[in-house]
């Protein structure tokens, strides 16, 4: 099994649930993080003092699949989340040991 | 010069003052997070920008001595010239309508009106309007719009006060129909927002919005209570019937989402009474106290259900001024021709309902047609000048930064530090 | 009819309305963000319904005429008939103790103590009671207990002030007990929330509280002063004991804090305040400067303490309504009993501690015991029956989920769009 | 006894003191969310502490009968002995500047100025300052520093008043110089907070600055239009002036970020409104409606150069109160020579514009002098008096953790529940 | 050593972290996150429009552990956090492959 | 290719951020989070009653990174991060399997 990661822009939270659960991903976990990289922050001013803000809003989504799915899911967050700007984000596929559904106690791919 | 009334009049003009802050809060609760700055700014700058337009020509345009035809007043009050008080000639009063009260507590008192109008009309466009064209735009129809429907429907020999003679009380036509046409050029206009009806667009925080509602309905005190120009028997009844249309306006609001959703909202509360507070402005001075309470009634089923024109029509007037404001201030002007009675005010007719038959009422449909027509003209020439020479709406990616920090380089809120 | 008075009863009643917004950010800052709008619904609604019972029949039970044995007003001004302002016969003042202010201003600053007293009740059932039943029960309670309670201790003829000759002039008994008295019966009947005593339940934004604190202390200035009825004498000195006695209480509560804890805090300060302000009211138009002095320490330190009585009794008064609007509002009655001051208002006689004897304190004991009796009674009652037809309590989901989803399909906050 | 004057300076009074909830709301969104309620406190608890010494002491050494040279009121109203209101032998009034309302409004709206006055200097030392001390502080500062002030220059044999004859209408020497001269006292004992000019130190919640603006604009109307002690003409100047000097100096701010930054903020607008309130201050009963555009426009202008000087001088100011309220104070102040007319207020000279000469100028400037100067040093001698037997400054651990939890064990937002 | 992820629902958080204190773990880390999955939403309306809202409020836990303390730790979550009702949760196991304690810069087992 | 994590200070960021641009990382995520370790929570009261609140304020950084970049990245955020104090947090290292740059669709030390 496989935990997949993907670091997005907010305001394709939506469309990329909608397409993952389209796609049978059965569940997913999002947070509002921010983030640093190639995109440019921007600059606040407080009574004329400026700051640079480095970190841009993005959310992070992680998705436990078992590994068939995996192909499917990382190419739908792609197709959702892209949109050519810099600041589309990244994805990570990690390995994941083991996976219980806590509410039956079911592990492995029944618990996913 | 009377000191109580002085004192009511220096009291409800530091409330109507209240309301702007009020109104800011009330829609910038509405928006989403990352436009709460830009949406308190275009309501907090008219304070500042039409005191000075105010000051130079507005008040002299709409109280100044009548040029003729009762469409505009003339220069003798520019730049305040002949307002001030004067403590070795005596104070001045009595210039307008008679009223107890030094002229200079009135200018400053019908500024506070001139100041609320057009922040009334940013809920239309909030999330996507530039603020330099706002500022332009808000600063010229101050001017150009604002103080002409003033002249005609306030002042003495205004065409519409004194030939039409539909009354007016505290703003139905003035303010609240005034602003809600240029609202509806605005939105036809500038176009929906990114996202408009395909993702959800919450408000970020409710309780601010209540807040807002809250000191709005406070300062509304001063907006009916103080149009009587004193602390006489026209202001308690005034203030009477606000209470009491803003009370039940909200509670049949609330009734109607019990009955179509099946869940009453806070936002539902504070919407109707808005809706309420809007509708017996233009009659608060003509009615009694059941009239206000049908005049609730009316106005929190009927903006409820004007929520879906902008739905059939599909634009995108964000907040719900054409709702509330527009359709809400051409109720409480018709109803008050239904429902004015000679004996709360002798200056009027008695309305349809009390037997004076349909003549009041007349009045005031005309009167509400050339407002809306006057208002709705004039402000889509204006934005569609403003929009050429410096275009009214921010690019995409500032929307999707959100105005905060597109527009102002600010961030609303930093929670976590 | 006074200009300067009425200008001033119109100003006290806009204050007092004021004060539900307040209380409805005081309150909302203290529950759980999944409330939060729960929590001000509970206090908004209260101006749409109460200001419907009150013209309709809460006015005149409580200030019509008086059915005989000082129990309830008659049926005079139903739909607030005969209250209307009639300019051609002049304005009507006087009726009601003789105020030289048009007689509808009364009943409107009237009105707005109907609306605040039951929104008092529901800090005690916060976080975990249906709208439904709590829409219906205010509106009955208005009527029922609110009215009568009014009419016995406000009314010319009502029988404590008649016939027991206890004083309470802004509303120790008719808004602090009789709430304070319902709020102890809703919680009994109502029950502890999911948690309480077991998990933190933490205030979601003391700013909002002490926002609301602030303006509770300010629209309190209507509230006293106002129950002068005029911008005479006696409101200035009901102003100014307001202000002693809340600054007081602030600051002995925060010295409470600093000897039982060793850290003063800013919702202590807010509660000792307000505990200051509950308990001048019924005196404020009784005792002097220094009276106000200790009676503002005697609600910091007693109220304080008061916040045990529901560890020790295990029932959750939610916020606290019994320990400062119940112990409060006792404790200011009975201390007027003591401190009172026939020079400063002949209409009372001398305290005990002006060497007056114990008649006041008697009278005024009598009072507590009546008002305190009668509300618990009914309210309880009244709970029972509308728990039995609607239910009082939301379901264990709901009560997870919060009130703001739950009942109002509405979310308080969203920051992070 | 004129009601329609004392229903203005009741009035008044609740409007003064509103603004110290205005400017806890001002500062609290200013600060880092760890320190918000940290921040409110400081205001918040000036509202308990000085209401006491007040009425202790300050009301008395303010205006109790002057013990001669015009340097401190005697202690006739110790504890407010005599100025209760005694209706049996009519009230007292006149005996403050021949006011036509009761002495002891005048005692209480003064009361409101002393509250607030301590409160400003709280932006000074935000986010670093021990509770303990600076409750010390301010109760002292309040006789020491602030009654004395007062006497000279407000009592009618102050000898700034009287001898020096320069003119303070509302308290630009009293209540802004005095303030900021002690905030700059202030910042270069206690240093800057941790992390100054290193990492950003952000806005946490500028809606909560914005209302905080807004709440203190609507209370300026009182803290000026009071200060003619009651509802007449020059009441009525000193709130238009004080309108059209917050609206311009607003607008003024926004233009000078436009220019320097190419960004008008929220932040902008509400710190210029509060600049040219502030320089309104002193000269609202004296200036006419366009000296006050150019009071705006200065404050805009100069307030805004005036915060490079923290930078300059590298302390730190945190909320900028030297900038604002110091630099505004003196502004205003001197501008009031300038523009003083006769015409409007007899009481004064015909400023430096109007012909009348330097005269006026040069008491102006020898009234700011003294002033800043006292305060400056009284302020720097208490403040290390204080340092040394409490200690000004928290600890770093505590400094990190944020005032909310390390002082009050309480914390400001809690949304996640 | 093992990361273990779970999502739960917040008001088990307090329940949670105790039994994981009692079971011998000296620290772990928590976020607020959005969760989505069999769970249903709910409807929020304004001025009459309904928005259906997908995503539930859940809490996050991380726990870095060495592996003998794995079983118990997946075991305690599973008892405390479930009620039977769906939405429990999910817990995952990740390797990891060094852990460091950055005050005094241990490694490995040390360091959790 | 590893996954980072740490829990560092809050007030820690900026300088961690710096000196990992600095140290030639492209990007990282970071997210507020609540910790429960050695380091003492502290007390909050509300009219008397007292709760301790066993949760401290944490950032919780993220960075993909290849193998080469990791020491560097792991004595970065140790000198940066490190007070000495209790409390300065961890770092946790975690295979990776894939990355892929939404953008472009590179994947593997390209997409980093
Ligand atoms: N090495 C990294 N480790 C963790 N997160 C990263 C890393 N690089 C980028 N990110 C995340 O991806 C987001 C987008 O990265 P960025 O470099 O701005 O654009 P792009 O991925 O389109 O080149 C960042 O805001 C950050 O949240
Ligand atoms: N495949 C998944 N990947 C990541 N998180 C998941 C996944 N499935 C469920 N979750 C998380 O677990 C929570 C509970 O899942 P849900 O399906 O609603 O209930 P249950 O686990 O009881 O069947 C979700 O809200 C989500 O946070
Ligand atoms: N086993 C763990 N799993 C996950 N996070 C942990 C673990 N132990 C500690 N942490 C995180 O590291 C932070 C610091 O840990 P703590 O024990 O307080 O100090 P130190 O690491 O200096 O000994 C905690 O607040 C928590 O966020």
């Amino acid at each position: 099994m496989k935990l997949v990661i993907a670091y997005i822009n907010p305001y394709k939270l939506d469309e990329v649930r909608d397409a993952l659960k389209e796609a049978g991903v059965s569940g997913l976990t999002a947070a509002n993080v921010e983030g640093f990289g190639r995109q440019a922050g921007h600059v606040e001013t407080y009574r004329g003092s400026e700051y640079e803000v480095d970190m841009v809003p993005k959310v992070r989504i992680e998705v436990l699949t078992d590994d068939t799915l995996l192909p499917i899911i990382i190419s739908t967050i792609e197709r959702t989340a892209r949109t050519g700007a810099i600041g589309d984000g990244k994805i990570a596929v990690l390995p994941v040991e083991d996976v219980i559904r806590i509410r039956t106690g079911e592990r492995g791919r029944e618990a996913v | 010069m009377n000191s109580g009334d002085t004192a009511w009049m220096l009291m409800s003009s530091a409330l109507v003052l209240f309301m702007t802050p009020g109104l800011a809060f009330f829609y910038g609760g509405m928006v989403r997070a990352k436009n709460t700055l830009g949406m308190l700014m275009k309501n907090y700058v008219a304070m500042g920008l039409v005191t000075v337009t105010w000051i130079v020509v507005g008040y002299t345009l709409a109280f100044g001595t009548d040029l003729g035809g009762g469409m505009l007043g003339g220069l003798d009050y520019l730049g305040l010239k002949g307002v001030a008080i004067d403590i070795a000639k005596g104070e001045q009063a009595g210039a307008i309508h008679g009223a107890t009260v030094p002229d200079a507590v009135i200018m400053v008192f019908q500024m506070m009106f001139a100041i609320i109008t057009p922040a009334l009309i940013s809920g239309a466009i909030a999330e996507r309007m530039k603020f330099s064209a706002w500022a332009v735009f808000i600063a010229i129809w101050s001017i150009v719009v604002y103080a002409p429907v003033a002249h005609w429907v306030w002042s003495a020999h205004g065409f519409i006060f004194e030939h039409i003679k539909a009354v007016d009380f505290a703003g139905g036509t003035v303010v609240h129909i005034n602003a809600g046409a240029a609202a509806l050029a605005a939105v036809l206009i500038i176009g929906p927002r990114l996202g408009f009806r395909q993702s959800p667009i919450r408000p970020h925080s409710l309780p601010l919005t209540l807040l807002g509602a809250g000191m709005l309905w406070f300062g509304w005190f001063g907006f009916n209570g103080g149009s009587s120009f004193g602390a006489n028997a026209l202001a308690v009844n005034a203030f009477i019937v606000t209470q009491i249309a803003a009370g039940v306006a909200g509670t049949a609001w609330l009734l109607m989402e019990q009955f179509q959703h099946g869940k009453p909202t806070t936002l539902g509360f504070a919407s109707g009474a808005v809706a309420g507070l809007v509708a017996i402005t233009p009659a608060a001075g003509f009615v009694g106290y059941l009239a206000a309470v049908a005049i609730g009634v009316a106005a929190g089923v009927v903006c409820y259900l004007a929520l879906q024109i902008k739905f059939a029509l599909n634009f995108d007037d964000a907040l719900d001024v054409v709702a509330v404001h527009l359709v809400g201030g051409i109720l409480g002007s018709l109803l008050t021709g239904v429902f004015s009675e000679s004996r709360i005010n002798p200056s009027v007719l008695d309305g349809l309902f009390f037997g004076g038959g349909s003549t009041q009422l007349i009045r005031q449909t005309i009167a509400v047609v050339v407002a809306f027509g006057f208002s709705f003209i004039i402000s889509f020439v204006l934005l569609k000048l403003v929009d050429a020479v410096i275009g009214l709406r921010i690019t995409e990616a500032e929307e999707r930064r959100g105005l905060d920090i597109s527009l102002h380089e600010e961030q609303s809120y930093a929670l976590t530090e």
